[in-house]
């Protein structure tokens, strides 16, 4: 066995090893901490497998905020009555064979991937020069499938107002709930003025460096919207109520901007989402800065939940 | 020169490494949970310096040499906070056991 | 120079791999370390793994998780058990 | 065996736990981790087939990867409607359960805290 197959290897013990403890866990509070665990733990896998903005996106959104999601989550359901009577033996070795079949179908699938595997990776360099990114999955981003990209930025907008539309009539306008407790820890206090500003300046960086090196749009706006839940959960900020004008500007910004230069392209560049020659990076980082906003305005709301107390006027 | 940088990024790297060891020694020896959070912290933080010590004259450029000392700089600050919260948390748990 | 790094990233995964195993068996609170293990561990054995086969701009993940570690502990301290009850009223 | 294939495997296992824990579990905060779960392993998939596109100077395909990037911000999306969703249902009726004709059962609540 060579050295990296014995890494890779223990690696992928121990991550399962996380997994099988995220869904035997008794109570949603361990299995959440191993899934947090898990997710961090993976991001080394995707660097193994070259995809560094993948790793920090699935380490930020996909592990750190759905983690956090779910455990304020289980803090408001409090203690509930046993929710349904548990599976029977039979339902669960039906279930374990399904699985078993369907993780043997993936592993084959895995296994037998045509070879050469087909690649739009000499395409996407081809036409790297012409956007003037270095980093080809922006480029993917945020001009070859940029219509992709805007439908996703609209999917978070929908899911705000999802989430929100859950609320009493009588809350609507009012402020979701805060992230912490009451009297939070002193210490907390303490990290989340040292840690925010620093946290927001390596987010802003990482979107900026995005154009060339791992990074982006996506990643800084998770590291803002930890930065800014962080400093919620210590009690120094509030969530906003979700009639204030400025945050349904935020919220709209980035899908709002992408659109109008989707818009502006027949006009400056002859077709549907096409940006205009030359200028291709700067409309981009252009794009990329409101969608920043958005994202880092959208994920702490997601999270917050539908608003639960009265707007005071 | 480029031998000098490489025995000196083995040997901070093999230290850092050591402490991680070290490190996971406490975790599994230390009897009780405060003085295995404390082992955790101090001896991690040391390896993760260490590691990345060693790992500055392989950066590809200054920018990311200074992001390895930021990363450093940031990881004292949240675990030696976390850490504070922990303890809280697992005093709170004796009193109420 | 790249085994040696590669060997250290497979043993500092492996230090990492026996103290989640120890701490996640432990009672709940004691699994609150175990974001901070990857919070070092974890990042060291990604910044190692990295340098060896040279995948570039992996500073950025790094300074990412190392954030992320911090922001998902301090939330789990807030829900940990031992603060149920205590002061989260109004929350609910 | 190479990185990608290990990881493929690997993505396979995670697929089938996801699976499991979807059926099995009753907890629907347990559901929605299982489900996310199950997405991560599908997300890992992507990223083998994008290694497996790696051509010449680049190591990768950068088309599977965006895909993923966009797929796990819905996922997260889709999951934080399903809490609001659960979290006023909860409140409306005391309990969350996916069947409309179950029992209310008030017995193990409390040792559920």
């Amino acid at each position: 066995m060579t050295l990296f197959e014995a890494l890779d290897f223990s690696l992928a013990a121990i991550v399962l090893g996380l997994a099988a403890r995220t869904i035997s866990a008794r109570r949603v509070f361990g299995a959440v901490v191993a899934y947090v665990a898990y997710g961090l733990l993976l991001a080394i896998v995707w660097v193994r497998l070259y995809a560094p903005d993948v790793a920090l996106t699935e380490a930020a959104i996909g592990s750190g905020v759905t983690g956090v999601l779910l455990i304020s989550a289980s803090t408001r359901l409090g203690p509930l009555p046993a929710p349904d009577a548990p599976p029977g033996a039979a339902l669960k070795a039906g279930a374990a064979a399904l699985s078993a079949l369907v993780a043997g179908i993936v592993a084959a699938a895995v296994l037998y991937l045509p070879d050469p595997a087909p690649s739009l990776a000499p395409e996407a360099d081809a036409h790297l020069a012409e956007t003037g990114l270095g980093n080809a999955v922006t480029a993917v981003l945020i001009a070859y499938r940029s219509f992709d990209t805007m439908l996703e930025k609209v999917v978070l907008v929908l899911a705000v107002a999802g989430v929100w539309s859950v609320a009493p009539d009588r809350f609507w306008g009012g402020a979701p709930a805060p992230l912490g407790p009451a009297a939070p820890d002193a210490a907390l206090v303490f990290l989340a003025r040292v840690i925010a500003p620093i946290g927001a300046v390596i987010g802003v960086q990482m979107f900026w460096v995005g154009a060339d090196e791992p990074g982006g749009a996506f990643q800084g706006g998770a590291i803002l919207a930890a930065m800014w839940m962080i400093v919620m959960m210590a009690r120094l900020t509030e969530p906003p109520r979700i009639s204030s004008g400025w945050l349904r500007l935020a919220l709209i910004a980035g899908p709002g901007v992408f659109l109008l230069a989707g818009l502006a392209g027949p006009v400056m560049a002859g077709s549907f989402f096409a940006f205009p020659p030359g200028f291709t990076k700067p409309v981009i980082l252009f794009i990329e800065a409101f969608m920043v906003l958005s994202i880092a305005v959208t994920l702490p709301l997601l999270v917050a939940g539908p608003p639960n107390r009265e707007a005071r006027r | 020169m480029s031998v000098v940088l490489d025995l000196f990024t083995v040997l901070a790297v093999g230290l850092g490494v050591f402490f991680f060891l070290a490190g996971t020694v406490a975790l599994l020896r230390f009897p009780d949970s405060l003085s295995r959070l404390h082992g955790l912290t101090k001896a991690d933080n040391l390896g993760l310096g260490l590691v990345v010590l060693g790992l500055i004259p392989r950066a590809a450029s200054p920018l990311a040499a200074l992001k390895l000392i930021v990363l450093w700089a940031l990881v004292q600050l949240g675990s030696a906070t976390v850490a504070q919260m922990i303890g809280g948390a697992l005093r709170r748990r004796e009193e109420i056991e | 120079m790249n085994d040696a790094l590669l060997a250290a990233a497979g043993i500092t995964l492996l230090t990492v791999g026996a103290g989640l195993a120890r701490v996640l068996s432990g009672r709940e609170v004691d699994g609150l370390m175990a974001v901070q293990l990857l919070g070092t561990g974890g990042i060291a054995a990604l910044l190692l793994a990295a340098s060896a086969t040279g995948v570039a701009g992996v500073e950025n993940v790094a300074l990412g998780l190392a954030l992320l570690a911090s922001f998902a502990s301090v939330a789990f301290v807030n829900a940990s058990p031992t603060r149920r009850g205590s002061d989260r009223d109004e929350n609910r | 065996m190479s990185a990608s294939t290990i990881a493929g495997l690997t993505a396979a296992v995670l697929v089938g736990l996801g699976l499991y824990a979807l059926i099995v579990n009753t907890d629907p905060l347990k559901k929605l981790l299982a489900f996310n779960l199950l997405g991560s392993g599908v997300f890992l998939v992507f990223g083998i087939v994008a290694r497996r596109g790696a051509v010449g100077a680049f190591p990768f395909d950068p088309i599977p990867q965006a895909m993923v990037i966009t797929g796990i911000v819905v996922a997260f999306a889709a999951s934080a409607l399903a809490v609001a969703l659960m979290l006023r249902l909860a409140k409306e009726s005391g309990r969350i359960t996916l069947d409309p004709e179950g029992e209310t059962k008030l017995d193990n609540g409390a040792e559920d805290a």
